[in-house]
């Protein structure tokens, strides 16, 4: 199969195309952008359209209408103008619109800086906007799987009728590396019959979310809460690295699952016993990878670009059954395997000691 | 001079009485008794004055008027 | 075997195009590649870099801190990146513009006229980088000479066919250039 | 005898929630004429604001979406951009249009997206309470500019279609009114032109009406659509701004 | 002391015009409108200024450069209005400025409903904006609670310079009881000799969040963190009922707080053993109130008008030392005192038991 | 001898960081000499753009902040309302006061908002490598419009001060340019004019100035000086546009 | 003591004032207060409500769920809230618009012919909101006749001092007309 | 004609060449070296023909510039 040589925004671009987006709204933003000159050049070649929407705020709302007239659309920005997304994001799913969203994740807050961060895990997470709703959110760690996680967002957006959020940081987003595009199967997804597309032959369509009758309000979270308990049992997603016989685990996602990676080899050559829990998915969290371990783990380090955000979730999903640390670097600052290394070796002295 | 009819959509009417005002004939009024909504809603005082011109039925604002019309002379 | 370089200079003196060749080449040979540019407005007016890493194993982290190869393509970086060089690195320096001392011994170190060299054996200054490739190619293990001719194969000759033949000139240039002086 | 005014099957049967005397509902009416007449039915897809008129999609008998306050031209240019054979058109207030709407309006203006806008200028906002809108009149009291709008603090009225008028990729720009049968016919006839406009690929369509809220106002409908007439009316000019095939 | 009849979002005005808050900016939305209102009506009166912004996104980046210099300032909206401040409050955040907010939440996602609601907790108190940063979350229960917290929270704001959010619902903005207005002691406050008010007489000040080295990135965020952590161990409110005897506890704030207490009154008359605890301070979390009683308590009780946000932070506050349960109702609907009553007995039926 | 032309106080000792020729650095040096020789240093409060001029609170020796994307007119507003004897100004690129911030600049202009705002149009988002702005013209090339920008798919140019020259709280616009030792002249005194009407309370003042991008244009500092003249002030016509005193 | 009231009619009727107006009047009595309307749109048009509690005691949950008294001024008021009243509770129904029949029999009922009432006694049919008032406080204990006119007395005369005496005329026509028909 | 005299930071020149292409009576070029920047700076290459007509400082982006001048005749 022929590999490219790509930068992992441009990975996510082409992969969106070859996954049948033929709309993208977006709005330049360092360390994004590419993703979006990307799909300006390559969409018309597709019968495809790029419009640059005048905001973050158009950009969304874009996608909004985009969506509900049941075509595969994309947007792609980073954190300040994600930011900018929550209303719209809020309003999409309560709709519940497929709309693929990418937050290649720089230093904040405030305008902040360009550097790698993971510092939106809660607004991803937790729901930025207003009101009771779920991103599926998805943090990819290579540019391979940013292409294969970009592809399998456009079906769990169709799939489920919710947004799905792609979360990466300018590390994943500038950096090169080897990707091939593999065949997929074709997932069997409902069809749209929700859109408005003209009422043509069939009983006219609505999208929106005004619920003035509290007890009707209720009745939609009730339904979207179901949905997504159907999300969490079904859609959570993580990769275990030489777990079966570890005491201690680290925890991350993205780049520095890949850095925590390097720390749990060095700290196996040393003899340490710890693995890896990379969550694929941020949300659902894979509260199910955490359970199978939770009788052989003594403790958990969760290694974050951040002031320390995902060991919230880390903490419930153990429910607390053993100490949670961080290894973390804020700002634009990435920690070394051998900065990782240490913090656990200085959290968890008994691990080293046991060796 | 033409003759029309015009029939108030009693539940729709919400007694505003723009027609009435409107109707160059003045053969609006507003009723006495309320309909189920509480509004006292717009009907036919003076039916003979009807020219059927429409212009009570342009200026509804809750599209509450039909209005025929038989032309004169016919 | 693994590399991991970090090649920086002015924008303008193609330090990004030197670190893309190196990751295809390392690509079209099997290998296990990574490039990082640094980006954003970081790049505005003063120096460009990118870390590339080329290995035989499964690249984790792909942030280089501690390069075992350096190129310095002007002062700035000299400074900026030889203090991280791992003891018995290669530090490659663009001597033509690069006066600055090397202030560690602990670390090989190979300067090349690429300005120069490109100017007058290539005919085309703007070609310093590749001759500093080429050099590079000399005293690195990771990649052959062959490999990144390959890699400009398919990078310029898909735009510019006619440039690959001076480009593939240029590396030999700096690869002479080492093998001569016996550097 | 000849049946000479009905009512269009491009409305629901549903009685609209607007308050008596409340010209929001003429307005309806004729862009639901305007969209049976040019048979439309089928491959109109409407955008609702946030306001008074957020319900419509009750009453319009076609595909609707519910846009964000203000965002209802982003989300007609969604719609549009990913059919562009439907007809597309929103339906937007003062508040929703002029104000937090204004980014959104200009640069569908600008890209002259090829849908249609009715904005409904009641100089207030309606849903909320009666609230000051950009439209607003100098000296216009309302409950957050209770000793009247005093320009000096709160500024002036924005012409919206005035400014429309002005961007390349504004095809037609109307400016019409309600208050009166005559008006309410020049009004139907605006929206037939926008409508047709964008069926023949021209851009962006533009008719801004003037309205009524008697509510808010604190008038019977009556006193309204005569204070509509005696004050709005001077303020914002009437008649066509733009039209780019007639230039 | 003079009672006044208030409605709640009248009585939060008038406790910010009364705390010297001079300059508002705002756009209307239902249920908070009578904060703008109000304030455009009463802040001529005291050379004050009304502005009504031309969206929330404008007000909220009104309240900043008005905070920047150094003056007294609030917004108000609800839910949407609040998700498009997001940007503009991690800016405030990341620029260290004292501005108040006031969410007067409405049922969401989406336009969602009007009814009363708690579903943006996470929002508020996680960061719905970009990066690492924190609100202070105030909770008011009553209508006399609204003008206390209110005038807190300016003085709070100007104290660790710091946004303020006040946090209530359409019950509380829209409700009547009487209030009075207690002289307050002027807390000693820092001199704003950072704000930008013209550089006459001393060197420029400048207020810019953008930081384009990394490694000044990160030394902001371990300053703010500094910050962050001095305000938990320091400001941290809640409210203890019944609770000396408590085996259970209910959870909950502001209107739901009101209802857990009428079932607490319920459960006691019942001989059942469960007291409340009030989060007043919603971020700092109350992690104290929990940490004294952790010994004793067998089970919690989460009250929300979620789908379960709080419930988290009480996991995490107790460590998962007991279990946690959630009584909710979404949507805008709200519980009675005696579904919550039921709702704990359903899910500790040893507690009723024991009686 | 006699020194005819010094660097002024008003900018700090900071190299700026643009690239080589971009005229930012001319409008800069515009607006500081107004500054000082309106005696402004010590009441003035600037605010920052984001984009390439992100950093100018670096080069001007006064009270600065920086404002949100878009952002800088309400910030302003802010700092106006809190502050209404200082002087305050906001300086904006094309992508940051067209695109993003379109509707803070016109509601400040509608508020008749006691503010000056320098509008830098280099027809292009700077700062981000490259981009279409608004303001690109027909047929330029950028980033993201790469085959040219096609007004089917991706609009016309906004042209700003002929759109701010509609709204009534407008005192005054001007349309300059800095190609030339001449129009650099002009544009001084049309940025002096716009600060003079603040300091008497006129209301909202708006200079929009054409700018080069040689980076992202891909020409020479020079060349770029005549693509703007023979281009740029083709398209957005130069001169003073209102003028609510001359009025 | 509590009395936990919703008190419910057309937009326009007078519904909110009157909810005020009691929970004014306990306020002054330094009893527990609070009053909470239905707000919104939903409003418009339609019905409108409002819900006052009047307690010795503290007022914990301020949503009146199960109120101990119903003042229905329409008819669908009366369809609204009559099931939610509590056995023994009262209702008290405007009944020259309200023609509902009461279809419960565990709880008091009070039918008073306020529009007449108030516009043949008082001479103002737009008080039969106040009319209503008088009666109901007939049958409460949670407050008295003079207690609301004190509080009209705060909250009408400080704007409309002119209003005063009628609006006591008003109550007290209501109150007597309980009275004189032992209802 | 006046003489003049232009002084260019050398330190802050970016070498754009937009003073020497504005200047009439081409008074300026680029240095050959390049400045600790990089950049090939301007300079009086023709101090003579100077006449301090500041139209190189008016057009420089970096306020590089410095110009005096000596009136004619003085
Ligand atoms: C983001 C957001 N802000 C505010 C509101 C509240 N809101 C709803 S409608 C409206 C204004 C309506 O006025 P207008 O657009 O003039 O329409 P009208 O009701 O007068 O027809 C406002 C401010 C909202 N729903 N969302
Ligand atoms: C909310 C948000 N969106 C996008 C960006 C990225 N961004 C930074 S500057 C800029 C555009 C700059 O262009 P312009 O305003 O024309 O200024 P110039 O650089 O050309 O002077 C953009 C899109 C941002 N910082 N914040
Ligand atoms: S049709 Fe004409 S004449 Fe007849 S009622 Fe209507 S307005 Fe009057
Ligand atoms: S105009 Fe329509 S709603 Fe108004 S009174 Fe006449 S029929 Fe009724
Ligand atoms: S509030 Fe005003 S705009 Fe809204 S329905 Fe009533 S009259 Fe119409
Ligand atoms: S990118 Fe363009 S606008 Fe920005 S500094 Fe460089 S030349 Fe100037
Ligand atoms: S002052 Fe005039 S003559 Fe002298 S160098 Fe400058 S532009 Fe040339
Ligand atoms: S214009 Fe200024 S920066 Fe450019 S070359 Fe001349 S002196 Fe140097
Ligand atoms: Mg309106
Ligand atoms: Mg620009």
């Amino acid at each position: 199969m022929k590999k490219y040589l790509l930068k992992g925004n441009e990975a996510i671009a082409e992969a969106a195309v070859r996954a049948g987006c033929r709309l993208f709204f977006g709005y330049p933003i360092t360390p994004s952008t590419e993703i979006i000159e990307y799909m300006a050049k390559h969409l018309p070649a597709v019968n495809g359209t790029f419009v640059q929407a005048e905001s973050e705020v158009s950009a969304i709302n874009m996608c909004f209408g985009a969506a509900g007239a049941g075509v595969r659309v994309m947007t792609a920005s980073s954190s300040p103008g994600i930011s900018l997304m929550q209303e719209g994001l809020s309003y999409i799913a309560a709709n519940e619109l497929p709309v693929v969203v990418v937050n290649i994740v720089r230093a904040g807050p405030g305008l902040g800086g360009l550097g790698p961060s993971q510092a939106d895990y809660f607004q991803a997470t937790k729901g930025g906007g207003h009101g009771d709703y779920r991103l599926i959110v998805l943090a990819p760690s290579t540019v391979q799987e940013l292409v294969n996680l970009t592809q399998d967002a456009f079906d769990l957006a169709d799939l489920y009728r919710n947004p799905v959020m792609i979360m990466a940081d300018g590390i994943l987003g500038q950096m090169m590396e080897p990707v091939v595009f593999q065949e997929r199967e074709t997932r069997q997804l409902p069809a749209k019959d929700w859109a408005t597309t003209g009422a043509e032959g069939r009983p006219r369509n609505t999208i929106t979310s005004y619920s003035l009758q509290n007890e009707i309000g209720e009745a939609n979270c009730l339904r979207w809460e179901a949905k997504y308990r159907s999300i969490a049992a079904a859609e959570q997603r993580w990769e275990q690295y030489m777990t079966d016989d570890a005491a201690y685990l680290m925890v991350a996602y993205g780049t520095t699952a890949r850095i925590a990676k390097a720390a749990v080899q060095m700290a196996r050559k040393e003899g340490i016993k710890v693995g890896l829990l990379r969550p694929i998915t941020l949300w659902p969290f894979p509260v199910d990878g955490f359970k199978s371990l939770q009788g052989q783990i003594k403790g958990y380090l969760s290694v974050e670009l951040s002031a320390g955000q995902m060991i919230e979730d880390v903490r419930l999903a153990t429910n607390c059954s053993a100490p949670v640390h961080l290894c973390n670097r804020q700002g634009g600052m990435v920690p070394a395997p051998e900065e990782v290394l240490e913090r656990f070796k200085e959290v968890f002295p008994a691990a080293a000691a046991a060796v | 001079m033409a003759k029309g009819t015009v029939e108030v959509d009693k539940l729709r009417c919400k007694g505003c009485s723009i027609c009435v005002e409107v109707c160059p004939q003045k053969v609006l009024n507003l009723s006495k008794e309320p309909n189920p909504k509480g509004y006292y809603y717009a009907r036919q005082a003076d039916p003979d004055n009807c020219t059927g011109c429409a212009m009570c039925a342009l200026m509804c604002p809750d599209v509450a008027i039909r209005i025929w019309r038989q032309a004169s002379g016919n | 075997m693994t590399e991991k370089m970090i090649i920086s200079g002015f924008g303008g003196q193609g330090v990004m195009f030197m670190g893309k060749i190196l990751a295809y080449a390392g690509m079209l040979t099997n290998k296990e590649v990574s490039w990082i540019p640094s980006y954003g407005p970081e790049m505005r007016g003063g120096t460009a870099n990118c870390s590339v890493i080329v290995s035989d194993e499964e690249i984790n982290c792909p942030v280089v801190n501690k390069p075992s190869l350096v190129v310095a393509m002007n002062g700035p970086s000299l400074e900026k990146f030889l203090p991280a060089l791992i003891p018995g690195g290669l530090l490659v320096v663009n001597s033509s513009i690069v006066k600055n001392d090397v202030t560690r011994d602990d670390v090989r170190v190979l300067k090349i006229p690429a300005q120069e060299l490109a100017a007058e054996k290539v005919g085309k200054a703007n070609l310093a980088n590749v001759v500093v490739l080429g050099a590079m190619l000399a005293k690195t293990d990771v990649l052959t000479l062959d490999d990144v001719v390959a890699a400009l194969k398919e990078v310029v000759a898909s735009k510019r066919p006619e440039m690959l033949a001076i480009n593939r000139q240029a590396l030999e240039v700096g690869m002479n250039y080492v093998k001569e002086n016996q550097l | 005898m000849k049946e000479v005014f009905k009512r269009t099957g491009a409305l629901t049967d549903a009685p609209f929630h607007y308050c008596p005397g409340c010209t929001h509902g003429i307005i309806h009416r004729l862009v639901a004429e305007n969209l049976e007449e040019l048979n439309l039915l089928g491959k109109a897809i409407g955008v609702t604001p946030v306001g008074c008129a957020g319900f419509c999609q009750q009453y319009f008998n076609i595909d609707m979406q519910g846009a964000a306050h203000g965002r209802a031209p982003a989300v007609a240019t969604g719609i549009k951009r990913a059919l562009p054979d439907r007809f597309v058109f929103t339906y937007q207030g003062d508040g929703d249009l002029a104000s937090i709407g204004i980014a959104e309006v200009m640069h569908a203006a600008a890209r002259g997206e090829n849908i249609t806008t009715i904005f409904v200028n009641n100089a207030i906002y309606g849903m909320t309470g009666g609230q000051m809108a950009p439209t607003t009149l100098p000296g216009q009291k309302t409950s957050t500019s209770p000793f009247g709008r005093e320009p000096s603090v709160a500024g002036y009225p924005l012409d919206m279609p005035k400014i429309i008028a002005q961007i390349q990729g504004a095809a037609y720009v109307a400016s019409v009114s309600v208050d009166s049968p005559k008006n309410v016919l020049q009004a139907k006839k605006a929206i037939r032109q926008a409508f047709e406009y964008q069926l023949a690929g021209r851009g962006f369509t533009f008719v801004s009406v003037l309205s009524t809220c008697p509510t808010n106002w604190g008038m019977s409908p009556v006193k309204a659509l005569e204070w509509l007439r005696e004050n709005m009316m001077k303020n914002y000019t009437l008649g066509v701004l733009k039209d780019a095939a007639a230039q």
